[in-house]
């Protein structure tokens, strides 16, 4: 009686091979998903371009962000920061229209959040402003962005390690951000 | 396939969007992010503490007691944080409504405040004599208790009436008799070193128990070596009673002779050398220590012990109240209560009673409090037909009145029921316009808390969030009415806020005029959120003679003869809901209750011989009879009650008022008599015998607490009282204490 | 440093006695028996301060409580000399915690506050620190909770809501330390001082039995009430090393 | 039966042996599907309900926050013991009579581990984000905490069911070539690839030899430490009545007790079913018989120490805690595990019991439900009278959990008669060195007669 393996094998080649393929395609579909829906540029209600305003024209993020130096939460302008210059600038604009739309009727624009936390991660614009840290250390080069997508890689990975350079007193406690 | 399976993963593992959005125009003091703090008044009992809310992004976080506040000083009780439910409460009503259906059929169409407020208003003024009107609100006070006066003088009606379950109607009668005071007196507990309360549960439910708490803590441990020592006269131990010294279980009804026997004893110790010694004496004869004993079954010299370290004391300070209060004896029960403190002398003394002033605003509304009998009156006047509209005002009395009183049954005959709560409680239900008012956090108003604490005390409440709903302020509800009605020269005010301003500006003139007009004054008072002229006065009082001279306690008579109903019910104010308003409030529910960790329900406490008599356990649902009806409550022993008293908490047993609060437990008030307190025409509470009987099932009712002896495991520790038996155990070297590094 | 090394050191930092000497604070809670009268105020205040759920009856029927503080009573004697005798529990941040040493992720550790951390998001829910806890006073998400709308608007943003199979407990309220470090560097200071923390129990205690500070700082209330010769711990037999300090009841009557 | 008395052929160990393997008759099927039915039905779907609704599903309250699934998870680590352990021990000790039943033993040990580490994903509350136990490099920077007796668990297990999985097909290895030989199709191919090209070499038959006992003696402290380890997640606490010294060598000793009684178990159905009377005769029981006996005393003993101390510690947590035990809600419990532990296993001082096969069977069984109940008191019991009197309460299993736990049980069958139908389940080389060179053919056609 034969001992080898080969016979063995050899039944179950075609098995092997789907395996393979069942994998590959794994993989594959995978980062097609991630490339063709990437879900870090959603799509947002008015087409704000932050190239035009912070990066042609330089208007400081605090200009709009004001909250950002002295509170937990950087905040969006309201719909009448947006007017205080569209009731003059660039008013016929079909975009500018739509602002005005929301204005006029008293509505709010609803953004769609781009850099989410968990719920469970207290972070703070406040101590990381005033500690002169760059916007784009963790929302990425917006200043280029026509539409603001999630370029770099917001994880706690990212925290750590900052927070490690910069010798943060008691950095890596967990509840320096969980509460 | 395995293609798709990548696809899915990558899906499944993406964020879900999530909306900024920003407002349109944001409040001025508004940035997201950092929270906002804004001064106001609780509105959950009668107190009167000042609070102040934490909010964020526009929503009300957390309440906390405003440290400006003379009265709670930054403290407050569990109800006043709970205040955030009745504001976010699932149950609210939130839109003007019209009984569709029968009354009480609970059917409801939605209005506008337009087509409400005109509806109600052309029935007011259709009502053909004026006397028809009838307004019965919660206890207010400041302006809106003003408005309210102003609003029926216009309507030319004189019938209205503040109706609280727990206004201490004897205590008023009781002082004014004694002292001739129309207000409360302030009981000084902080400086007192020795607290005499006769039923007085002053740490959970009297008259102001958060500022007591902080009076109790401080003459505990808050004056060095001297502590404060705290005795409790009643049938069933509260609260207070357990946080005691020494607790002292009396006859029901008889703690008046008490008072009365302890007199006797210091007058006979001859601590007493106040001129009128001699009519005291002749006065109280027959209250010896014998016949004490004999009334009350506290033991002779117990009676003369309290008597000499009562009077030695210095100060001592007696209170009653409560129970002892809501017998047919109460008020006479609390006159000799009070005049304990007269022969001790420490009338308008630091750690005695010190008489208020009267309010800055609203004139002493104490005059307009519905007693038992005035709502009776109600009752029957309804049933003559005479009533034609009757307005209700966030109390709930078909909840809080025994059915004795027939205020169901007269409603029906009773054209127009208009009422102005906030949530759908039993008196609600039976409403045919309900103009839902806001709560507390979302209204101005202001209040001048009764009893204060020896000074004019004010405080402006203020709207902390914007209205969740369509509803309006109690006192918007009414100016709007007087629009309607055209009594507009009258009652000009566009809104409470104006209507309050205004009168704030005599508060003004009061105090010093100069600092920088009266804007500046009003901003400081709303920053602040309280004003006071902190100055107490040190006047005493002289008894009259005929006063002295006819001192004495009636017996206090009980319905039901006691071979047919052995036990005395005693019904208490809830630790938790109060008397009912907590109820759908689930923090309040899921709150245990101290003395006997039980959520959710409510229970009949006893005595554990009784128990064992009767062979009753634990959790078995007991039928409570009395003359005036029965309901079924699990038992529950309790060590500390008298043999023949059973004790049942208030609060539980509502068949409306929300999702947390309905079909819970059951009521005591509804089986309780209809006594009266000859004087004051009180509802004597406690003056109802009832019987006990198994029904041969279990409900037990749901505990947090397991076993609740220490079986020797030193978890409590206690010391002496002077401080021995400290030292061998005070070995901390677990904690180090280390000195500042800096 | 390498894994190996961070582990051989965080090691021999816990295996150290009084480690948790050198944190730059030693938040300490004391609480005064002879001033507590069972109202119950903290427990609600600690409620709406951390988002502690609605549990409902039927789970509360179960034994499911989540209060973070409780009242526990204790009765002596029987009528008509019976005594009830209240005494807060909550979580006493024991220097020497049993749960910080069963805890398999680490979700539970001693921070640089001195105080035992419980980080919801790391807990995979294997319960152990609950029963090596001595006190009781841990309290497991035993289904997700959820709170009736609008109840829900009342929710405190500062505070993580904590899903189903997560372990929780008293922080003192850290969100509250944590603001006020805040502030402090905002005006520049290097220290939190006296009074600039209240967890939410001691700031509503009406007695004003609950007192919170460092007691790092010599001349702070906790540092004296440590001092005091009533001052006891619960359970001190087992060297957890609390920083709950209890102070005892006077009881005069022995 | 009685085929002990006939005298055995090389040849017939194979067919029989291969048979088993072969030939399957309906009834297994029927008992496999209901096995499998009962597995979906009672294991997999309430622990999805469970996972959905939150631990709640469990009867589990404050502060008795450990259960059931703990105490099945100690129970079946317990009953992997003596399995291997025990094989092990014999194997050096070369004790003849092992030869015939070690494979099953062997096969149980690995089961009721894989059953017990299910048991840890349906006790913990996210059972999603159980890796975190597991010490990996992540863009966290987090470790597991290895001060805590959990972990010790964690690795203890893994190196456990590693050794033993190793040494069982370590074991089977001859005789997956044997079948190997013996089959066609995708059998043949199956043991092509288990048996490694095993050739019966002596050189192999040499290395095989030397490789089993090393293993063997290295599994022996291995077995004894992982029940220590799992017993430490109880002591190291500080509950009154868990935190124990004695409680390593109790953990033990009712981790072998148990499990021989499983073996005991097992091997009577593999004797009735699977026609293996001539290999499982009653010798095997006689002296599976005194094992339990031993241990029996060995754990009464235990038990009666921990009364002893409890007693004389003289403090109210110990003293209540014992009074509970023997009185309170659970005592009936208590007293059940009392006489299937104690007072039944004296019966084996005679021989006749321990010799006929029934009895031996029933008695088995009770030992092993004595001994859940004794880890359900252990947990149950004593987590509900802890230090603080006020936090007492009782605690009783919901119907989610029961039914897990018989789910579990089904589990290990479905798992154990998949084994039965691939690994040959008595070993046939072993068995045949048991045994004499053939006699006359006489004998041989005598037997076949009798089948």
């Amino acid at each position: 009686m034969s001992v080898s393996i080969v016979p063995t094998l050899k039944v179950l080649l075609p098995a092997a091979r789907i395996a393979l393929v069942a994998l590959i395609g794994l993989i594959g579909g995978y980062y097609a998903n991630a490339m063709f829906f990437p879900g870090t540029s959603p799509e947002q209600p008015i087409d704000f371009s932050h190239r035009v305003h912070a990066g042609e024209n330089e208007i400081p993020c605090m200009y709009c962000h004001v909250q950002a130096r002295r509170s937990i939460s950087a905040g969006v302008p309201s719909v009448n920061k947006c007017m205080g210059c569209h009731t003059e600038i660039a008013t016929d604009r079909p975009q500018i229209r739509l602002l005005a739309s929301y204005w006029e009727n008293k509505e709010p624009i609803p953004w769609v959040k781009v850099h989410d936390l968990p719920d469970f991660v207290h972070f703070t614009h406040k101590r990381h402003v005033q500690a002169d840290i760059e916007c784009q250390t963790c929302h990425g080069p917006v200043e280029t962005m026509d539409v603001v997508s999630r370029e770099a890689p917001v994880e706690m990975g990212l925290c750590l390690n900052c927070h490690k350079d910069n010798e943060v007193v008691h950095g890596t406690d967990c509840w320096t951000c969980h509460k | 396939m395995g293609a798709g399976g990548g696809f899915m993963l990558a899906e499944s593992i993406k964020h879900p969007v999530e909306h900024l959005i920003p407002y349109a125009v944001p409040p001025e003091e508004f940035s997201s992010g950092i929270a906002t703090w804004y001064n106001s008044i609780c509105g959950m009992c009668p107190a009167g503490c000042g609070i102040s809310v934490r909010t964020r992004e526009g929503r009300a976080k957390k309440i906390e007691g405003n440290p400006s506040h003379p009265v709670n000083q930054g403290r407050l009780c569990a109800l006043g944080q709970a205040g955030l439910q009745v504001l976010y409460n699932p149950d609210r009503l939130t839109a003007p409504m019209l009984q569709s259906g029968e009354r009480g059929s609970g059917e409801f169409v939605q209005t506008t405040w337009n087509e409400g407020l005109s509806e109600v208003a052309s029935r007011l003024s259709a009502s053909t004599n004026n006397d028809g009107i009838y307004f019965v609100s919660e206890g207010v006070r400041g302006h809106l208790a003003n408005l309210f006066e102003l609003f029926m003088n216009e309507l030319g009606s004189a019938n209205l009436l503040h109706y609280d379950f727990a206004h201490p109607h004897s205590l008023y009668a009781a002082n004014n008799h004694l002292f001739g005071e129309r207000q409360l007196p302030y009981y000084d507990i902080r400086n007192s070193r020795y607290l005499l309360s006769f039923g007085a549960d002053y740490l959970n439910d009297w008259l102001s128990p958060v500022h007591h708490g902080l009076g109790f803590g401080h003459s505990r441990q808050g004056n060095g070596d001297a502590r404060g020592r705290f005795v409790q006269i009643e049938p069933r131990m509260s609260i207070s009673g357990a946080s005691a010294d020494e607790w002292i279980p009396a006859t029901p009804g008889s703690e008046g002779i008490l008072a009365l026997g302890i007199a006797q004893q210091i007058l006979a110790g001859g601590n007493y050398q106040g001129t009128d010694a001699d009519d005291w004496n002749a006065a109280l004869a027959t209250y010896s220590a014998a016949y004490v004993e004999d009334k009350t079954g506290v033991p002779a010299d117990t009676v003369a012990r309290i008597a000499s370290e009562f009077s030695h004391a210095e100060p001592g300070l007696a209170i009653g109240g409560g129970a002892a209060g809501n017998h047919t004896n109460g008020v006479d029960t609390l006159v000799a209560v009070n005049a304990l403190n007269y022969l001790v002398g420490n009338i308008g003394k630091p750690g005695g009673v010190v008489f208020n002033p009267d309010p800055v605003v609203g004139s002493s509304t104490a005059g307009r409090q519905a007693n038992f009998a005035a709502m009776q009156d109600l009752a029957e006047n309804a049933r003559q037909g005479a009533i034609e509209v009757l307005i209700i005002n966030n109390t709930n009395p078909l909840f809080t009145l025994p059915p004795g009183a027939g205020l169901k049954e007269a409603l029906a005959s009773i054209p127009l029921v208009v009422s102005l709560s906030s949530f759908m409680d039993e008196t609600t239900a039976m409403a045919d316009i309900i103009l839902p008012s806001h709560t507390y956090l979302e209204s101005w108003g202001d209040d001048m808390p009764q009893p204060g604490v020896g000074f004019s005390v004010g405080a402006v409440s203020q709207p902390v969030v914007s209205p969740l709903y369509n509803t309006r302020a109690t006192g918007d509800i009414i100016l709007g009415l007087a629009g309607k009605m055209g009594l507009g020269e009258a009652m000009g005010w566009d809104s409470m806020e104006d209507y309050i301003k205004d009168g704030w500006r005599n508060v003004y003139e009061r105090s010093s005029p100069d600092a920088g007009g009266f804007d500046s004054f009003w901003r400081e008072v709303l920053t602040s959120g309280a004003w006071g002229e902190n100055t107490r006065n040190s006047n005493s009082v002289v008894i009259d003679k005929q006063v002295i001279d006819n001192i004495a306690v009636a017996e206090a008579e009980f319905s039901g003869n006691p071979d047919e109903y052995p036990f005395v019910l005693h019904p208490y104010l809830s630790t938790t809901l109060y008397d009912g308003r907590g109820a759908n409030l689930p923090w309040m529910q899921e709150l245990p209750d101290p003395m006997t960790s039980i959520v959710y329900g409510s229970w009949v406490e006893l005595n554990p011989q009784t128990a064992n008599e009767m062979g009753i356990q634990d959790g078995d649902l007991l039928r409570i009879t009395s003359e005036h009806g029965s309901i079924e409550v699990p038992a529950v022993t309790f060590p500390a009650i008298m043999p023949d008293v059973v004790a049942m908490p208030i609060g539980q047993g509502h068949e409306e008022f929300g999702r947390y609060a309905r079909n819970r437990g059951s009521n005591p008030i509804q089986i309780l008599a209809p006594n009266m307190d000859a004087v004051s025409g009180s509802l004597a509470t406690s003056a109802t015998r009832v019987s006990l009987a198994q029904t041969g099932r279990r409900a037990a009712p749901v505990k947090t607490g397991g076993e609740s002896r220490q079986l020797g495991r030193n978890i409590v520790q206690s010391t002496g009282a002077d401080g021995d038996s400290a030292g061998h155990s005070a070995k901390l070297n677990s904690i180090p204490i280390v000195v500042d590094p800096a | 440093m390498n894994i190996m090394e961070r582990f051989i050191s965080s090691w021999q930092k816990y295996r150290k006695p009084g480690y948790y000497e050198d944190f730059d604070y030693a938040w300490t809670m004391s609480i005064d028996l002879d001033r507590c009268t069972g109202c119950s105020a903290c427990v609600t205040a600690c409620q709406a301060e951390n988002n502690i759920p609605i549990v409902g009856e039927k789970e509360l029927a179960k034994g499911r409580e989540m209060h973070w503080i409780r009242i526990e009573r204790y009765w002596e004697g029987e009528y008509p000399n019976a005594k009830l005798k209240f005494i807060p529990m909550l979580c006493q941040q024991c220097d020497a915690a049993p749960c910080e040493t069963v805890c398999p992720v680490s979700a539970t550790y001693h921070n640089q506050d001195g105080l035992n951390t419980q980080v919801y998001n790391r807990c995979i829910g294997t319960r152990s620190c609950a029963v090596y806890c001595p006190y009781e006073v841990r309290y497991f998400n035993y289904n997700s909770h959820h709170w009736d709308s609008p109840l829900d608007q009342q929710l405190n943003p500062d505070v993580s809501v904590r899903e189903k199979g997560v372990m929780e407990k008293c922080t003192f309220c850290i969100q509250r330390v944590r603001q006020a470090k805040d502030h402090a560097k905002d005006d520049g200071r290097r220290r939190v001082q006296e009074g600039d923390i209240q967890p939410a129990c001691v700031q509503t205690c009406p007695s004003e039995a609950l007192v919170f500070g460092d007691r790092k700082d010599s001349n702070s209330k906790v540092a004296k009430s440590l001092a005091d010769p009533r001052a006891y711990h619960v359970l001190d037999e087992l060297n957890t090393l609390p920083s709950v300090v209890y102070l005892k009841k006077v009881d005069s009557d022995g | 039966m009685g085929n002990e008395e006939r005298q055995m052929q090389f040849a017939d160990v194979n067919d029989d042996v291969v048979r088993s393997l072969t030939e399957t008759g309906r009834s297994y099927y029927i008992a496999l599907a209901t096995a499998i039915f009962v597995m979906l039905a009672c294991f997999f779907f309430p622990w999805f309900y469970q996972l959905y609704y939150g631990i709640g599903a469990a009867g589990m309250n404050h502060p008795t926050v450990w259960g059931t699934y703990l105490a099945s998870f100690v129970f079946w680590i317990g009953l992997s013991h003596s399995g291997t352990l025990l094989s092990c021990v014999l194997h050096i000790t070369n004790s003849e009579w092992r030869k015939a039943m070690y494979r099953s033993a062997e096969a149980m040990t690995l089961f009721s581990l894989m059953v017990a580490a299910t048991m840890v994903m349906v006790h913990v509350g996210r059972p999603w984000f159980i890796h975190w136990a597991l010490p990996y490099p992540n863009q966290m920077e987090l470790w597991p905490n290895f001060r805590s007796p959990l972990m010790f668990d964690v690795m203890a297990i893994t190196t456990y069911v590693t050794g033993s999985l190793i040494f069982i097909y370590m074991g089977s290895i001859p005789d997956f070539a044997a079948v190997r030989d013996r089959t066609t199709g995708w059998r043949h191919h199956l043991y092509v690839l288990l048996s490694l090209g095993w050739r019966g070499t002596d050189t192999e038959w040499h290395r095989l030899g030397w490789a089993y006992t090393f293993l063997a003696v290295l599994i022996i402290p291995l077995a004894v430490s992982v029940h220590s380890i799992v017993s430490w997640d109880f002591a190291m606490s500080l509950v009154p009545g868990l935190h124990q010294t004695i409680f390593a060598p109790y953990f033990v000793v009712g981790a072998i007790y148990s499990g021989t009684a499983g073996i005991v178990t097992v091997m009577y159905v593999l004797r009735k079913y699977m026609n293996f009377e001539h290999f499982i005769t009653k010798l095997h029981f006689d002296n599976l018989g005194k094992l339990l006996l031993v241990l029996s005393l060995i754990w009464t003993y235990i038990n009666i120490l921990e009364l002893f101390t409890g007693w004389f510690s003289g403090t109210s947590t110990e003293y209540e805690q014992l009074k509970y035990k023997l009185f309170g809600f659970y005592a009936p419990l208590y007293w059940e595990m009392i006489l299937f532990c104690a007072v039944a296993p004296l019966l084996l001082i005679s021989k006749k019991f321990r010799t006929s096969f029934v009895p031996m069977l029933i008695l088995s069984i009770a030992i092993n439900i004595g001994m859940y109940t004794e880890r359900f008191l252990i947990i149950g019991a004593t987590l509900s009278r802890q230090y603080l009197p006020n936090a007492w309460r009782v605690y009783v299993p919901s119907l989610v959990e029961i039914s897990i736990l018989v789910g579990s049980l089904a589990t290990f069958i479905t798992l154990f008669l998949l084994f039965v139908k691939i690994f040959p389940s008595v070993s046939i080389y072993e068995v045949k060195e048991t045994m004499e060179t053939p006699k006359s053919k006489k004998g041989d056609t005598e037997w076949q007669a009798a089948h």
